[in-house]
């Protein structure tokens, strides 16, 4: 069994990941850019090595060099963390040819997953609901394809089979718009993602974003953790996001959470992972899995008291799940906001320097920043540089709570998106809870941000 | 003097101070702005900060009597001439752009955002390279001002 | 019912009850020395003001200058937090008498459980076990002592009923010497205290330091909120805490519990307040009440989920208690590490700038603390600079967690015992548990600060 | 210059005081400002930093030849000459002291630290007032040695 991990991110998850490690007595190797030797967990780690420049596709995007280093270093184990090599099939196969261990589920599953039409074909088998569509790669007939619009009833989407995370889609909202459509999101997706197939869903108008949490065993033990609530969104991307979803009939998702952790063992799922539904009308509509850690773990950690990361590890290792579905008792509410370094309302990336940073404090406050003062937040990466969470008794007091956190946040000299954050946290619809993906983007054309001015 | 920011001022300050050059000097959308250090025994000059103001303003082929205008990156990030590898660039030298014309691209923490002329003219200089990173504040393009 | 409150505190304890102040709606004043000016909470508070010098006596010991401060600011309440005036019967009752609110007990109760004799007079009616002495006040007849000494038993302690918080008190270890002791500590009393009666205490030999928890509102209610252990100690004060203590039989802590919540209502207490109690061999001796907020409070916080200042607060504004016995659940373990601004093994004051404060975060992990990067510690209060707490759903997890906050602490500039900590963290009796209330002073006479070094 | 804002100046002149900078000049729409800071050791001087370093060494009733020793404080603090508020002070000048003696007391952070003769000698000077802030290596008692 592995006794030192190599963490093959960056930033907060970097840092995160480092923790879960050094708790569980394992030592760690950060592996990083040349931009990125002060990363706080490059300071933290038992060794440290630089693989590459700025560039992520030179760096934390080259697989070979990141399992050279393992070998290198003497790790046994490789954390992707999120994003960058987190979902690459063919990088947790190399992992796993090398003779280490990935953290994450094998890689077949992660293949598997990722082609989001065999994704929900599988989901389809294991009883997981799933948005209404061509069940299947929408045929190459310009006839067939009116005859399967018609079928699916408009609008619709066109999504890429290879596509995720809000990229290679696109509505159609009449029968007119449709040939059209396909060809380009096909020509699209056959150059983002090199796999032309498309497949076709039910567009529904005011959904919410919730997901479930689940960790799967290689022993064919698997458990959900509860739902999260992620509809706080812009342009996809996930803003704020909260656990338990406000207002669901509870009966309704530990269904849908059974039916997950379920599909888990029919599909040979192991490690943590997340399937993500849209839900509308009290119902559940599958739409993809990740198979990784998520950035917004930590909520469901302040409800459940677990540790997803060290869960994920421990899974790793060929251990049995430490709880059964009877353990998991969640407790209160937590929110999480994604502080980026970004223009807080045109958006426009502010990488810089943070001369002070105080993290807010205090009781039901917890902080996942890579951070520090006199930190260069640099252009090369994502912008987020810290997540704020809150846990309450009630939904009530996790917001009193981060309201509070982001009033006290110091990022002297960094321009971040708390403003937006204090903004949305007295918004009506938020503070109301249950609104839908679409409620921020509806506020930015209501005039939110110009109202919010840029005191 | 509303649009000088004192707080981008005070960072160059703070820039020079961490720094080892000994002089800086900044032109920006009509604004000037020079910092020097205190010579510590009176010269010297150790090596330029990396990647910092380094473009020299090229005059191009601008006539001299022409007025010209500079565009500038608008944060740090990386330069891009083209919409995508092996695409032909937006503009080249000569090119005449009306106002709100997209002249290159500027990458920061995946996100592409358009560097547009807000000017109208003709294209006499570019002063970034391809693929190379920026500074906020450093020369673009320069556009000859039509009369 | 009041709307602001003016906090006549300092450091980490005064932003505590801004932030507790702020999650409730109520707006704040930040009362200061002039040294004090760039204080967290001055920053934050909806209102400041300068009281005084550096000194305490003539800051924030003066009680006139902070009850006109209020009047001044049209704060209706004031919060103590703890030391200063938090226990000074005269200072509630002039705020009694001003007509605002002291949130704390009634001042007749601060002056009653102030009193040792009168305090321990009080817990025997209440049924409360007490440690075996004489009962009241040493007589003036030496005879009388001497039958007394006899009665009582060799060791034991003579002790000033004015003292408190380990001061005023002597060690008597064979009958000679109990006339001189009673003599000496009746004249050091009578300077220290204004009150020169002393009683006797049996001397426990290896006793733990347990305390309980409790609220107690206007309308008869009163809750206990489970036991801390704070026997690591050195001099008296208190270094790390935890809940629960380790080992304990957990009928034995519930009986006593409740016997604390029903001494609140026998006496009038209303607010928070903590019992202390030495713990010998299965048996819990009272010793003294503290009649505030403890530094110590988050520990309980943690494990029991609730918010004691917030409670505190809702008590004075005449709410009653959110809570009755059979909600108070303890989930988990929590340990506080005090982390004071001083040579981490002279344990000589080391007040001084921070350049940089980057503190700890992650799953489990709270930061009480006022430091910012660039705050100076002025040389003229307590070195208390910050509390580290963790949170685990074990003993083992708090404690990895903790170890682990201590490895990534930064307080560059400023000397703190963290490295101490860190020892101790690692240290067996420590990671066992159970240790007395001498363990510390043990091992440092037997060599654990020279073992630990200074690195 | 109409447009000159003069809060502005002060503000720059302000920033160029805080910063390591000698000389700052910023162009603006047709004016111009230079801030230049005095070069230090070129006369003037400002007020001395409050508190610290002010109690001067009295060379005290030591004779030229004999060979003294200082007691300095060894961290900051309130310098305290007696055990208590009314009781006569620990030493006077001309007294003759052991080593290890207690010469003062210094309080900090509610702490008694004791300030002890880390020389055994006669007291010459006292630099220290009763009750006064002092900071780390302030001088508090000069002893002259025995020879």
């Amino acid at each position: 069994m592995f006794d030192t991990v190599l963490i093959a991110n960056r930033g907060e998850i970097a840092l995160r990941i480092l923790r879960a490690c050094r708790d569980l007595g394992l030592k760690t190797v950060a592996v990083h850019s040349d931009v990125d030797a002060d990363l706080r967990h490059v300071a933290l780690a038992d060794q440290s090595i630089c693989i590459g420049p700025a560039s992520s596709s030179a760096s934390y995007l080259n697989g070979a060099e990141i399992v050279l280093a393992a070998q290198l270093t003497g790790a046994g184990a490789i954390h992707p963390g999120y994003g960058f090599l987190s979902e690459n099939a063919d990088f947790a196969a190399s992992v796993e040819a090398a003779g280490l261990t990935f953290i994450g589920p094998p890689s077949a599953a992660i293949r598997r997953m990722g082609d989001k039409i065999a994704a929900k074909r599988a989901m389809m088998e294991a009883g997981v609901p799933c948005v209404p569509g061509s069940d299947g790669v929408v045929p190459a007939d310009g006839n067939a394809i009116r005859d399967l619009g018609a079928q699916v009833g408009f609008p619709l989407m066109v999504k890429a089979a290879g596509g995720g995370g809000g990229r290679g889609m696109r509505v159609v909202r009449n029968p007119d718009e449709l040939l059209e459509a396909v060809a380009t999101t096909r020509e699209e997706a056959g150059r983002a993602f090199r796999n032309p197939d498309v497949y076709m869903e039910r567009f529904l108008a005011r959904p919410r974003h919730i997901e479930i949490q689940v960790l799967a065993d290689q022993h064919g033990s698997a458990v959900w953790l509860g739902e999260r609530d992620c509809s706080m969104q812009r342009r996809h991307q996930k803003i704020i996001e909260e656990a338990p979803a406000p207002g669901l009939d509870r009966g309704v998702v530990e269904r849908v959470g059974e039916l997950c952790a379920g599909a888990c063992r029919t599909i040979g799922y192991t490690g943590a992972g997340t399937f993500e539904f849209l839900y509308e009308d009290g119902a559940f509509f599958f739409i993809e899995m990740n198979t990784r850690v998520q950035v917004e773990h930590p909520v469901t950690e302040l409800v459940t008291g677990l540790d997803i990361v060290r869960e994920q590890i421990q899974i790793a290792q060929g251990k049995p799940l430490s709880l059964r579905q009877a353990d998991v008792v969640l407790r209160g509410h937590a929110i999480e906001c994604r502080v980026n370094a970004e223009h807080p309302f045109t958006f426009t990336p502010a990488p810089g320097r943070v001369e002070r940073w105080t993290p807010p404090g205090g009781p039901g406050i917890r902080v996942e920043s890579h951070l520090y003062s006199g930190y260069v937040v640099p252009p090369h990466y994502d912008s987020l540089v810290a997540k704020l969470l809150s846990h309450g008794a009630t939904r009530d007091e996790a917001v009193a709570r981060m309201a509070g956190a982001l009033s006290e946040i110091e990022t002297a000299g960094l321009v971040t998106n708390v403003p937006l954050h204090r903004l949305l946290l007295n918004e009506a619809g938020f503070v109301a809870g249950g609104f839908d993906i679409h409620h921020l983007e509806r506020l930015i054309a209501g005039g939110l941000i110009h109202e919010g001015g840029e005191r | 003097m509303a649009d000088v920011d004192l707080e981008f001022v005070e960072q160059l300050i703070a820039l020079v101070g961490r720094s080892t050059i000994s002089e800086l000097e900044l032109t920006r959308d009509g604004w000037h702005v020079r910092i020097a250090k205190a010579a510590p025994g009176g010269g010297g000059g150790g090596p330029q900060t990396q990647g910092a103001m380094s473009a020299p303003v090229d005059p191009g082929p601008a006539s001299p009597s022409e007025p010209t205008h500079l565009v500038s990156a608008g944060l740090v990030g990386t330069f891009y001439r083209a919409p995508a590898p092996g695409q032909p660039a937006f503009v080249s030298p000569g090119d005449v752009v009306e106002e709100g014309q997209t002249l290159g691209i500027l990458e920061a923490m995946k996100t592409m955002i358009a560097v547009q002329a807000d000017r109208a003219g003709r294209i006499v200089a570019i002063h970034g390279e391809n693929g190379v990173p920026v500074q906020a504040g450093d020369p673009l393009f320069t556009i000859a001002l039509a009369e």
